[in-house]
């Protein structure tokens, strides 16, 4: 199974990229999901990270299903 | 009567503000938020800004907006609420963000567009970069954007 | 970069609260009050307002606003306030007053621009006249304007 | 020595006058205008009434002096 992940701001200037596909293991979470990108791009590890699933706060344990969007996020600073 | 858009034009003011005036309403407050060029440190010392760039997630940037309308809609005694929040690059003095709430009494109007744009800057997923001067930097909001969403 | 006006034209909103955006300022907060159509009674009945005419003792009218513009930029952070109100016949959903605060954060902006209103309606000379079907009458406030001035 | 008295809205109604001149007497108050007022302007009575001197707000006892403006009217209701 797989999954897209997308950057924004300092996410995608830290790896340099706005979206990228993974194959995953059957069963990862969000969390795990999360960890992975942590180590396969080592610039997002100055950020305090945060992650949507399919467009929605979720928390880390949730499950992420075949065919899912991740956004990998810094603090918003909207407004 | 509610609406949110994201717009990479310069927005028209009076358009978010005056955009639906309800019958049984006697007061709308808007914030208008823009781009300062000057900003004071804690330490005393101004910063200059020459332009900023804001960046969206934007489909779920919209979502987050329909929500917090929803919630504002439900916490105060309000009408209609409109907001628009710009994309792209701004210069010194365009706005970033107009929210505008109409109600029957300006009280409510006053508190519920206060909390919109405090609830705003915590939970839609948009960044802010500064260009000042020899430099630029994303700005990083100060909380998670939810309890059980996912600071590291 | 403060005004205070009265007009008996109908008030170009945009006018007020984008006529000046200081470069130390990133929020304006505007309030928009206007003739309400319909206005529930406490006891659950509405009235249906016709249109509304304002009265003002002009000269004694612009003084208050001044004060209260002075007082409330030494009491809050703010930069800029315009004020304008209305005076003659106004019609459904047009503006009675419009106050604009500019301040380098928006919490000061909204702070003095609610207390701009609260005072403005307590102290500065000016009168409603509602016209409803049936009948009319001028509105009085509820508080004497000054803890020292004269309540009979 | 005399004082021109300002009515306006609920006050003008009532009077049905927007302006009256009087003569006073030498160190006449405020307070003793409006109670005169009062008076002479029995429709003025079912309202509360305030009082401005020369465009200021003022306590009822200050002195009158000729010349001066004052200005009664009802509790105000602008905004």
């Amino acid at each position: 199974m797989g999954c897209t992940v997308l950057f924004f701001g300092a996410t995608a200037d830290a790896t340099e990229k706005r979206q990228i596909d993974l194959d995953l293991e059957a069963g990862s979470t969000v969390g795990q999901v999360l960890e992975n990108v942590r180590h396969s791009h080592s610039g997002l590890n100055e950020h305090k990270l945060l992650v949507a699933l399919n467009e929605e706060y979720v928390s880390l344990d949730t499950p992420v299903q075949n065919g899912d969007t991740l956004a990998v996020f810094t603090a918003v600073s909207g407004g | 009567m509610d609406f949110y858009e994201l717009s990479t034009e310069v927005i028209d003011f009076a358009s978010v503000s005056r955009r639906f005036v309800p019958a049984v309403c006697g007061a709308t407050v808007t914030l208008d938020g823009y781009a300062r060029k000057f900003t004071k440190e804690k330490d005393g010392t101004v910063r200059e800004t020459e332009y900023l760039v804001y960046e969206a997630y934007e489909p779920m940037a919209l979502k987050e907006m329909a929500k917090l309308i929803e919630r504002a809609k439900t916490e105060f005694e309000i009408s209609a609420v409109g907001i628009i929040h710009r994309l792209g690059r701004l210069e010194i003095g365009e706005s970033s963000v107009i929210i505008s709430v109409a109600a029957p009494h300006r009280k409510a109007a006053f508190a519920a567009c206060e909390w919109l744009i405090t609830e705003l800057k915590r939970t839609v997923p948009i960044w802010k970069k500064e260009i000042y001067a020899g430099g630029e930097s994303w700005v990083e909001g100060e909380a998670p954007a939810r309890p059980n969403s996912l600071p590291e």
